[in-house]
C-alpha cells in the first residue's frame, strides 16, 4: 500500500508493437477507475517512473502488474524478473507476452538469416555486408546495443506467470471486465481465479460467438478467401474452404473477424487446457478433408501452402516445439 | 574525454538511446543515436501467403497497423497485378482517413501538444494530456476522447476490428458497409471537420498569438535544410493513400517524383555497425554524412515534408490553412522542425474532410468490394503515408503467392538521419565547455518528438513518448551530474 | 549424451489396442528380436493420435515417432485410421517446415498378426533415425518448468 | 497444467516389477529397475517398489493388496507382461485390496522388452523408461465404475444355414424370441443341396429338414426369407434392426403351399442357385419341395406379367387368390440384444482357373453340380451322367483344392475339399463302378472318422495321384485319347508327368468369403481379414465373438469349416448369447468420450468422425454430445476436437502426455551407465 493507501498498479511493454496500451487507452473513461482506484507506480507509456524507483520498491509491493510484448533480449528479460519479483500478482497481458504472437514467427529464422534479410534487403547499399555489433568501438569511445536473443520467449518461459490475458490486443470490452473484477475483489466483493487461470477471455473457441451458419463438414480443397468470386455472408467459412482458425482459438473477441467476413487468424490463443493451439487446429483441418486417398489426401493438402504459418501464426513461441531447429541449431539452449 | 549518455528511461527495453562525446574543450565532439532492436519481419514473412500480410504487418506497429494494413494490402494487389474496384479503395483510403484523425489527434493532444500547450517550462508532470484536460477544461478531454472514438468506430467499422483491423485482402475488402453505416460515418466525419478547425483553433491561440512559442518554432535550433518527400496525387496535392511520391529540394525545388515500384533508384539505406536502425537516404544525392543541405541525401518524411513536398491541398478549408501556415512561416518549403505540429494538425483536418467526401460518394456503399485476382502473383511495391513518414511495401512472390522477398521502409526510418541530426544540433547549441545546459533535455526531448518518430516501426518497440534521462559523467565514467525529463 | 558413445535413438511408438500392440506382444510370445531404442505408447486406436503427442515427444527429447495402426479397411473402429493418415500427412508438413525430417515421423500399417513385420520396421526405423543423427530438440521444460525438478532426476541417474 | 502440480507428489504409488521367472529376469536386471523406481521416481510419488517372481502369482497379488492397506497406496504400477494378458488380474487385485481397478495401470516388460531385446544393459534401461511412462501415467489415473448395459432377450440371427438354423433353435429352445433373416426364398443353406454328407454319408436332407421344420415352426422363431437387413442401429443390448422383406406377391396368410401356380407357371427358367445350373426352376418357384417356408415366390425378373404385363396363369389357378402381384417390399424393425451372423461362404467360380476347362469342357463339373447330379431329388434324379444326360462315364477325375492353396487363387485351405472328393469318389465308384482318380496335393483327414473314410475309399479301389493338375484339355494326342478329357499332371510320387484320359472331371472347388462380405461387415461394424472372412475377437479364446461388443458369429462366414464345426459354432455363439441374456445386463469398459458442453463450440469438426453414430448435434443448444453406449472409446473425436472439449476416460490428454513425459525420462546412451 502506497501513502494514499491505494494499492500500487504496474503496466509494462517489452518487445510488442504497442497495440495493448493503445487497447488499454480504449477503455476510455474506464481509465478513470484505475486511477480512482490504483496508485499507478510504473507504466512508462503514460507517467513518469523509473526503473531505479522499482528496483527501490520492497518485493511485492506491487499489487497488479500487467505485462505485455514477448522476450526478446536481455533487457526484456532482466525488467520480467524484476517486476516478477515485486509484484504479487504478474499478468500476462496480450498475446505476446502469453504466447509470443507474430514476432514469435522469427523462432522459424536463425539471428543471422533475419539479419541477412534485413541488412541486404534490395534498397540497402551494404557493400561490405556491415552488420550492427553490440559493442562498437566509435573514435570517441564503445557504444553498445543489447543481444538479441534467437529465440523469442513468451513471459511464463521467463517466470512464473500468476494469469494470462489473451488477444492481440485483448479487447477493450475484456480489458474493462477485468479491471471490473479487480475492483470488486479489492472492495472485497468478488473473489480471484485460480492461478495460472485465464482471464478476460471465455472458455469456448470463437465458434462460439459466431453467427455463421455451420453444418458437418467436409471439404475438397482450401481456398484462399481472394480466390473466391463471393464469400457466403452467412455460411461458416471453414465450410467454404477458407481456413479459418475460429475452431480452435479462444472465445473473448466476439468473433470480430469473422463477423467481418474475414478468417480467425487465432490471436487469443488456444482454448481453455489446450496444451498446443497449433495440433488442435491441424487435427481439426485435417478431420474435414473428404477422401481415404493418399493421393488426394496430399492434393488437396496442397492447397494450404503453409501449415506453420497457418497453425501458430500467433502460437509458435508458446508452442510445445517453440521454434524450427534453424532457429536454434547452431547457438543451442536459448 | 567526457560523456554524456541521454538514456530513455525505457532503455531497458532498449527502444532508443543517445550518446553524446565530449572534445577536451568539453563541447560536443559527436553524437550517436541507437536503436537497439530488431524484430525481423522482412524474414518470418517469407514463405506466407501474400494475403496474410495485411494482417501479418499490422503487428509491426499497434499504433499505426492501419497504414501497414493499407500498405500491405496494396502490395500484395500489386503482387496480383490487379486494379481493385472503386469502392474497394473508397473504402480503404475512408478507413484511413479515420484513422489519421485518431492518429493526429493523439498525437498533438497526448504527446507532442503538451509541450505547447502547457508550455515548455510547465511542470513534467504536467506536460501530458490530463495536463490539458486540467488547463483548458474537461470539456477539450471529452473532445479529444470522442474524437478517438469516432475515428475507432470508423475503423472498426470498415476493418472489422478496432485495432489491427482484417477486412483488406488481394483485390479489396471481404466486406462493405451498408446505407445506416454510412451515415454513421458520415456524421462522425462531419464531427471531425468541426473537431479538426477547433484544433487549429487552439493552436492558432495558445501557439502563435504567444510571441514566445512563436519564436521557438522559428528559432534556429530546430531548423534543418533538408530534402522534403510525400505523397501526392495527379495534381500534386497531398494524399496518404495513393500516388507518386514527390521530392523537394532544401529550396523548394521538385527534383522528381517516383512511383512505387521506383523506390530503389530513389531511396537507399544505410548500415551502421552502432544501431539496429538504417539510415535512409535519397540515392541520387547520395550518402555525406548526418549533414544538412542540397548536396547531403538526407530527406524528412513528416507532415511538414508532405505539406512541402506537395503544391497544396485538395479540401477547402485545410487549403486555406496550408496558404495560412507558409503565409505566416515565410514560404516554402518551411525547414522549421517544430511546425510540424501545425501541419499536423493541417492534415488532421483535410483527413477529415476527406473522410466526409468518401463516405458522401454515392458508390460508397456499393457490393462490388472485391474483385478475384486472375494473373499469377509475382512483385509488387506499395507506398501510402503512414503518419510518420512515407511508408513503403515491397513483396516478391512464387507462382502460389507465398513471399519470396520482403523489404520494408517505414514511416520512422526515413526521419532516423534528420532527428539525429536535430538532437546534435541541440547538444552542440546547449553544451559548452562541459557545461550543460538545464534546458537540454527539454530541447533534445522538443526536437525529438516533434517527428513523433514511431520506433513501433522502426524498430517495433512503443511509439511515441520518449522520457529522457541525461547522465554527465566524467573521464571515469562516473555521474557527475544527472538532469531526467519525462513526457 | 557422452562423445564416446554410439548415437542410440529413442523413438516413441504409438500403437493401437486391437493390432499393432498386438502385433508387438505377438512379436514378444515369438521372440523375434528387435532394437531397444523404441518405447510403445498404447492408444486404442490410431485415431486417438494427437500431433500434441508427437510433438511432445520430439520436444522431450525423442529422435524419431512411430506412428502404428490397422491396416486401411481393417480398423476396429472401421475407418479411423484413415482419420489418423489425414492428420499424419499434415503433421509431416508441418513439423518439416519446423526443421524435423520427415524420416523421423513414419506411419506404419501393421495387423494383429504382423509381429514379424512391426518389427522389421522398428529395425529399419531406428537406423534410418540413426543415420540422421540425433534431433536434440532443446529441452525447454528446463526454463520456465514445472517439470524442471524431475528434468534434473534424469539427469542424476545419467550419471 | 496447474491440476498436474497438484497432483504430482501427492499419489502414493506402487511399484511392482516382475521375475516372471526367467522370461523377464532372463534379460532385464529386475533387482535394479526396481530399486531404481524406489528411489528416483520418489517426485512422482512412488513410495514402494518391490520385485518378485511371479507378481501374477496369489502370492505376488497378495504382496500389492497388503501395500495397498498397509502402506495407503492409492495408484499401483505393476511391471510385467501385455495388458491383454494379464491386466485384469492386476486390476482384480488391486480392487482386492481395497483400490478402485483403474488406479492400477499394468506395464509390458515381457513382451515388449525381455523377450525382444537381447542387450541386458539397454533392456534394463528400457524397463526403467516403461515404467517411468507407467508411473507418470498413473498419477492422471482417475477411479472408474464399468458402464452397465441392459441386454433385451430377442436375438437376430442373420443367414438360414446350418449354423444359423443351430444358433436360432438353441436360443428359441432355451425360451427366447430369435428373428432369423435369410435372403433366399427357404432357409438350408448349402447342406440343403447335398446329397450325402461325409464321412457318414448320411443323407443330408434327412437330417436337416427336421431342423428347417421346426425353425419353421418354432413359437420363438420369427422366420423372415426373402429378406435382407437394410440398416443396424443401436449398441450391445439395445440394436434396433430393420429388415427389408421383399415383396414375395404371395400373401402368406392365404397361401397353402399346394404348388398348383408352380405347376401351371408357363415360365422356366434355368436353376441357377439350388440347382447350379443343371435344372429348371419357374418364375413362380420353391427352391426345392422341403423348401421353409413352404410359399413360393414370384421372380419379378422371369415372370412374364412383370415383363410383358400380361399372363397372370397362377392366379387363375390359384385356389385360394394368394397370388398378389401388387404386393410392395416392407421395411420392419425389430429389437434385438445380441446378433448372430452365419451367412455362410460362396463356392469358389471354378471358371478362374481356366486352365481346367470349366464353362469351356462341357464334361467338366463343379462340386457343387455333381452334388446335384448325385441328388436322388436332383435333375438326374440321382443318376450320375455325363453333359447329355445320358452317358455313364468310365472313369472319373476327381480334382482337389481347385482354388485353394493357390497364390493365383486363394492361399488358405478350403478344409472341406479332400473329404468332398473322397465323398465324390465314394459315390462315383458306387453308383456307376467307373475307375475314379483323385489328384490332390496333400490328403488332409483330420477329425473323427475322417481318415477311416479315406482308407474305404482306398480299398474301393480309387486312384490317388499326387501332384497339381497342370491341365484339362480335350486335345488328343495319343491313342485313346480321342473323345476324351486329358488330364496333365505330375504325378510326384512317382516323379514323373502323366496324361489321364477320363469322361468326366469334377472340380473340387473351395469356399470363400461371400462377394458382399465387406459390405454387411460393415453394416454390423465388425471387420474383415482381408481374404474376406469376418475377424473373430480372438483366433483360439474366442473364435465366435467379434470385437464389436453384441455381434457374434457362426460357420463359415468366419472361415471354411465342415459341417459338424459350424453345427458347432452355430451352438457356441448361441450359448455366448444365452449367458449374456441370463446376465440381464453386460459390463463395458469405460473407456469413453464426453464432451465438456462449456468448451464445446458448437463447430461440429467432430460430427463427421464417429462411425458408431455416438455423436449427437443438438441444434437448438449449438453443442455437441457423445451417447456413452453407443461409443466404443476409439478416441479419434477426443483428438480431433479443436477446442479440446472432448475428453477420454483411461486414455486422456493428461495420461498419454504424463506416460511421454516418463518414456522419455531417461536417454538410451545416458541410461546405459547407470
Amino acid at each position: 500500500m502506497s501513502a494514499n493507501g491505494k494499492p500500487k498498479f504496474a503496466m509494462y511493454w517489452a518487445a510488442s508493437c504497442g497495440g495493448c496500451e493503445i487497447a488499454v487507452l480504449n477503455i476510455h473513461e474506464k481509465i478513470l477507475d484505475v486511477d480512482a482506484n490504483f496508485d499507478v507506480v510504473f507504466w512508462p507509456v503514460a507517467m513518469d517512473a523509473k526503473y531505479k524507483d522499482v528496483q527501490a520498491m520492497p518485493d511485492k509491493s506491487i499489487l497488479l502488474t500487467l505485462f505485455n510484448g514477448g522476450i526478446r533480449n536481455e533487457e526484456n528479460e532482466e525488467i520480467a524478473h524484476l517486476l516478477r519479483q515485486k509484484s504479487q500478482i504478474l499478468v500476462a497481458f496480450g498475446s505476446c507476452a502469453c504466447e509470443g504472437c507474430i514476432p514469435g514467427l522469427a523462432n522459424l529464422s536463425s539471428t543471422k538469416e533475419i539479419m541477412d534479410s534485413v541488412y541486404s534487403s534490395v534498397s540497402t547499399v551494404n557493400p561490405e555486408g556491415i552488420r550492427p555489433q553490440t559493442s562498437y568501438l566509435m573514435p570517441e569511445g564503445e557504444i553498445h546495443i543489447p543481444k538479441i536473443y534467437p529465440v523469442l520467449k513468451t513471459l511464463d518461459q521467463v517466470v512464473p506467470v500468476d494469469y494470462y490475458m489473451p488477444g492481440c490486443p485483448p479487447e477493450s470490452h475484456q480489458i474493462g471486465a477485468v479491471i471490473d473484477l479487480v475492483v470488486k475483489v479489492l472492495h472485497g466483493e468478488a473473489s480471484l481465479p485460480p492461478t495460472g487461470a485465464t482471464i478476460g477471455a471465455d472458455k469456448s473457441t470463437v465458434c462460439d460467438d459466431c453467427p455463421r451458419e455451420r453444418n458437418v463438414k467436409t471439404i475438397k480443397s482450401f481456398k484462399r478467401i481472394q480466390d473466391i468470386e463471393k464469400v457466403d455472408p452467412n455460411l461458416c467459412l471453414l465450410e467454404q474452404g477458407i481456413p479459418c482458425n475460429g475452431l480452435a482459438t479462444r472465445q473473448g473477441c466476439g468473433a470480430l473477424c469473422p463477423r467481418a467476413g474475414a478468417q480467425c487468424i487465432g490471436c487469443y490463443g488456444p482454448a481453455e487446457g489446450v496444451v498446443d493451439y497449433g495440433a488442435r487446429l491441424m487435427t481439426a483441418f485435417a478431420s474435414v478433408i473428404d477422401s481415404q486417398d493418399p493421393e488426394e489426401i496430399e492434393r488437396i493438402l496442397d492447397t494450404l501452402p503453409d501449415p506453420v504459418g497457418q497453425f501458430y501464426r500467433f502460437n509458435l513461441a508458446g508452442s510445445l516445439m517453440r521454434a524450427s531447429r534453424s532457429a536454434w541449431n547452431g547457438n543451442g539452449k536459448t | 574525454m567526457q560523456r554524456i549518455s541521454i538514456d530513455p528511461i525505457t532503455r531497458l527495453e532498449g527502444h532508443g538511446k543517445i550518446e553524446i562525446f565530449l572534445d577536451d574543450q568539453g563541447d560536443v565532439a559527436n553524437s550517436y543515436f541507437q536503436i537497439p532492436e530488431l524484430r525481423g519481419f522482412e524474414r518470418f514473412c517469407l514463405g506466407r501467403p501474400v494475403e496474410e500480410m495485411p494482417l501479418l504487418t499490422n503487428r509491426i506497429c499497434g499504433v499505426c497497423p492501419e497504414a501497414h494494413h493499407m500498405a500491405a494490402a496494396k502490395a500484395a494487389d500489386a503482387v496480383y497485378h490487379i486494379d481493385i474496384p472503386r469502392t474497394a479503395k473508397m473504402l480503404r483510403e475512408l478507413l484511413y482517413m479515420a484513422f489519421y484523425v485518431t492518429d493526429h489527434t493523439t498525437h498533438f493532444y497526448a504527446l507532442g501538444g503538451p509541450d505547447f500547450v502547457m508550455g515548455p517550462d510547465a511542470p513534467v508532470a504536467e506536460r501530458n494530456i490530463l495536463g490539458i484536460i486540467h488547463k483548458v477544461g474537461l470539456e477539450i478531454g471529452g473532445k479529444v476522447i470522442q474524437a478517438r472514438k469516432f475515428g475507432h468506430a470508423t475503423v472498426e467499422i470498415i476493418g472489422g476490428r478496432k485495432v489491427h483491423p482484417c477486412t483488406s485482402i488481394p483485390g479489396g475488402l471481404t466486406k462493405g458497409i451498408t446505407e445506416e453505416q454510412r451515415q454513421e460515418i458520415e456524421k462522425m466525419g462531419r464531427w471531425a471537420i468541426e473537431f479538426g478547425q477547433f484544433s487549429l483553433g487552439l493552436f492558432n491561440d495558445i501557439v502563435l498569438s504567444n510571441q514566445q512559442y512563436l519564436d521557438l518554432i522559428l528559432g534556429d535550433i530546430y531548423a534543418h535544410e533538408t530534402y522534403s518527400i510525400g505523397l501526392v496525387d495527379e495534381n500534386n496535392k497531398i494524399n496518404f493513400y495513393d500516388g507518386r511520391v514527390s521530392v523537394v529540394a532544401p529550396d523548394g525545388e521538385r527534383i522528381g517524383k517516383y512511383a512505387p515500384n521506383e523506390y530503389t533508384d530513389w531511396i537507399g539505406e544505410r548500415v551502421e555497425p552502432w544501431s539496429y536502425l538504417k539510415f535512409t537516404y535519397l540515392k541520387k544525392v547520395g550518402w555525406k554524412g548526418l549533414v544538412d543541405g542540397k548536396d547531403s541525401g538526407v530527406y524528412c518524411a513528416t507532415p511538414l515534408s508532405r505539406l512541402n513536398a506537395a503544391d497544396g491541398i485538395a479540401t477547402p478549408l485545410a487549403q486555406e490553412q496550408y496558404e495560412k501556415f507558409y503565409a505566416t512561416l515565410g514560404g516554402k518549403p518551411v525547414h522549421k522542425r517544430l511546425a510540424i505540429h501545425w501541419a499536423r494538425l493541417i492534415e488532421l483536418l483535410y483527413a477529415a474532410e476527406r473522410w466526409v467526401e468518401l463516405a458522401t460518394d454515392p458508390e460508397i456503399t456499393s457490393p462490388d468490394f472485391h474483385k478475384v485476382p486472375t494473373e499469377t502473383p509475382t512483385e509488387g511495391v506499395a507506398i501510402v503515408e503512414a503518419p510518420r513518414g512515407t511508408l513503403t511495401h515491397h513483396y516478391k512472390t512464387d507462382e502460389r503467392g507465398l513471399l519470396k522477398e520482403v523489404n520494408l521502409i517505414v514511416g520512422t526510418t526515413n526521419n532516423y538521419a534528420p532527428i539525429s541530426m536535430s538532437i546534435q544540433k541541440a547538444a552542440k547549441s546547449l553544451i559548452k565547455k562541459g557545461k550543460v545546459n538545464e534546458g537540454l533535455l527539454n530541447m533534445v526531448e522538443m526536437a525529438f518528438r516533434a517527428y513523433d518518430p514511431c520506433f513501433g516501426c522502426a524498430t517495433h518497440s512503443l511509439p511515441g513518448q520518449m522520457p529522457l534521462e541525461v547522465t554527465v559523467r566524467d573521464a571515469q565514467g562516473n555521474p557527475i551530474d544527472v538532469l531526467k525529463q519525462f513526457c | 549424451m557422452s562423445e564416446n558413445q554410439p548415437f542410440e535413438p529413442v523413438i516413441i511408438g504409438f500403437t493401437c489396442n486391437w493390432c499393432s500392440y498386438r502385433a508387438a506382444d505377438l512379436a514378444g510370445t515369438a521372440r523375434i528380436k528387435y532394437p531397444p531404442n523404441i518405447r510403445l505408447v498404447r492408444l486404442m486406436c490410431s485415431g486417438r493420435l494427437d500431433p500434441t503427442f508427437v510433438m511432445k515427444a520430439l520436444a522431450n527429447g525423442a529422435d524419431g515417432v512411430l506412428i502404428t495402426g490397422c491396416h486401411p479397411g481393417e480398423c476396429h473402429y472401421l475407418e479411423q485410421n484413415y482419420k489418423a493418415l489425414r492428420r499424419y500427412y499434415l503433421l509431416r508438413r508441418t513439423l518439416a517446415q519446423m526443421g524435423v525430417e520427415p524420416g523421423r515421423i513414419k506411419l506404419v500399417w501393421a495387423s494383429a498378426a504382423e509381429g514379424v513385420k512391426l518389427a522389421e520396421e522398428i529395425t529399419k526405423m531406428v537406423e534410418e533415425v540413426r543415420s540422421l543423427g540425433p534431433l536434440n530438440w532443446p529441452r525447454w521444460e528446463g526454463e520456465n518448468g514445472h517439470k524442471a525438478g524431475m528434468e534434473l532426476k534424469a539427469e542424476e541417474v545419467a550419471v | 497444467m496447474t491440476t498436474d502440480q497438484e497432483s504430482l507428489g501427492k499419489e502414493r504409488i506402487g511399484v511392482y516389477v516382475c521375475h516372471c521367472g526367467s522370461n523377464i529376469a532372463g534379460t532385464v536386471d529386475v533387482e535394479d529397475v526396481s530399486r531404481w523406481a524406489g528411489e528416483n521416481l520418489k517426485n512422482q510419488g512412488v513410495v514402494v517398489s518391490r520385485d518378485y517372481k511371479f507378481m501374477c502369482s496369489s502370492l505376488g497379488q497378495e504382496l500389492i493388496q497388503k501395500d495397498i492397506q498397509e502402506l495407503g497406496l492409492t495408484r499401483v504400477v505393476v511391471a510385467a507382461c501385455s495388458p491383454h494378458l494379464h491386466e485384469q488380474t492386476f486390476r482384480n487385485a488391486a480392487s482386492q485390496g481395497g483400490l478402485n481397478p483403474y488406479l492400477c495401470e499394468l506395464v509390458s516388460i515381457r513382451e515388449q522388452v525381455s523377450w525382444v531385446h537381447t542387450d541386458k544393459v539397454a533392456a534394463t534401461a528400457k524397463s526403467k523408461a516403461v515404467i517411468a511412462g507407467g508411473v507418470e501415467r498413473v498419477i492422471h489415473h482417475e477411479p472408474l465404475e464399468p458402464l452397465h448395459v441392459p441386454i433385451h432377450p430377442a436375438s437376430l440371427v442373420v443367414g438360414g444355414g446350418i449354423a444359423g438354423i443351430q444358433t436360432a433353435l438353441e436360443l428359441a429352445d432355451a425360451g427366447f424370441t430369435v428373428y432369423m433373416v435369410e435372403r433366399e426364398p427357404s432357409i438350408g443353406g448349402h447342406m440343403s443341396q447335398f446329397d450325402k454328407t461325409f464321412p457318414t454319408l448320411d443323407c443330408s436332407a434327412c437330417i436337416l429338414t427336421p431342423k428347417m421344420v421346426s425353425v419353421g415352426t418354432h413359437k420363438n422363431i420369427k422366420l423372415f426369407t426373402w429378406s435382407e437387413v437394410v440398416r443396424v442401429d443401436g449398441y450391445v443390448g439395445n440394436f434396433t434392426v430393420t429388415i427389408r422383406k421383399k415383396a414375395r406377391h404371395i400373401d402368406e396368410s392365404l397361401c397353402t403351399g399346394c404348388g398348383i401356380c408352380q405347376e401351371k407357371c408357363p415360365k422356366k427358367v434355368i436353376d441357377t442357385i439350388y440347382e447350379a445350373g443343371l435344372g429348371y426352376r419357374k418364375a413362380v418357384y420353391t427352391p426345392f419341395p422341403q423348401a421353409v417356408p413352404k410359399y413360393p415366390v414370384i421372380d419379378e425378373v422371369n415372370c412374364t406379367y412383370f415383363i410383358k404385363g400380361t399372363c397372370k396363369a397362377c392366379e387363375k389357378f390359384c385356389p385360394t387368390n394368394a397370388i398378389d402381384f401388387n404386393q410392395q417390399d416392407e421395411l420392419i424393425t425389430v429389437q434385438v440384444g445380441n446378433i448372430i451372423l452365419a451367412t455362410g461362404y460362396d463356392l469358389f467360380d471354378a471358371r478362374r482357373v481356366s486352365q481346367y476347362g470349366y464353362g469351356r469342357l462341357a464334361n467338366v463339373f463343379t462340386s457343387l453340380e455333381f452334388e446335384r447330379l448325385s441328388n436322388a431329388a436332383g435333375p438326374t434324379n440321382g443318376n450320375i451322367v455325363l453333359r447329355d444326360g445320358l452317358t455313364v462315364p468310365d472313369s472319373v477325375g476327381i480334382i482337389h483344392c481347385v482354388g485353394s492353396r493357390d497364390r493365383n487363387f486363394n492361399n488358405y485351405c478350403s478344409v472341406i475339399c479332400c473329404m468332398q472328393g473322397l465323398k465324390f469318389a465314394h459315390l462315383v465308384h458306387e453308383r456307376t463302378g467307373a475307375t475314379v482318380y483323385n489328384f490332390y496335393i496333400d490328403m488332409r483327414t483330420a477329425y473323427k472318422a475322417y481318415d477311416e473314410f479315406y482308407q474305404r475309399v482306398l480299398e474301393e479301389g480309387t486312384l490317388f495321384v499326387r501332384g497339381k493338375v497342370a491341365e484339362v484339355t480335350d486335345a488328343a494326342r495319343l491313342p485313346g485319347e480321342e473323345g476324351k478329357l486329358i488330364i496333365q499332371v505330375e504325378d510326384t510320387l512317382a516323379s514323373k508327368q502323366r496324361r489321364i484320359p477320363v469322361d468326366m472331371v469334377i472340380l473340387s472347388s473351395g469356399l470363400q468369403p461371400r462377394a458382399d462380405a465387406k459390405e454387411v461387415a460393415h453394416l454390423f461394424g465388425i471387420s474383415c481379414s482381408a481374404d474376406g472372412w469376418f475377424i473373430e475377437r480372438h483366433p483360439k479364446l474366442d473364435p465366435v465373438a467379434t470385437m464389436t461388443e453384441g455381434v457374434f458369429i457362426a460357420g463359415c462366414v468366419q472361415g471354411p469349416k465342415d459341417i459338424p464345426t459350424s453345427v458347432a459354432q452355430g451352438a457356441a455363439a448361441a450359448a455366448r448369447v444365452l449367458g449374456r441374456i441370463q446376465q440381464g445386463e453386460i459390463a463395458l469398459e469405460p473407456v469413453r468420450a464426453t464432451v465438456d458442453e462449456s468448451k464445446c463450440s458448437g463447430c461440429r469438426i467432430c460430427n463427421n468422425l464417429c462411425p458408431f453414430n455416438a455423436i449427437i448435434f443438438h441444434e437448438d443448444r449449438m453443442v455437441t454430445e457423445i451417447n456413452p453406449a453407443l461409443c466404443q472409446g476409439c478416441g479419434t473425436c477426443v483428438a480431433a476436437c479443436p477446442a479440446g472439449a472432448i475428453s477420454g476416460t483411461c486414455f486422456s490428454n493428461e495420461q498419454i502426455l504424463a506416460q511421454i513425459e516418463g518414456l522419455l525420462m531417461l536417454n538410451l546412451d545416458t541410461a546405459a551407465f547407470v
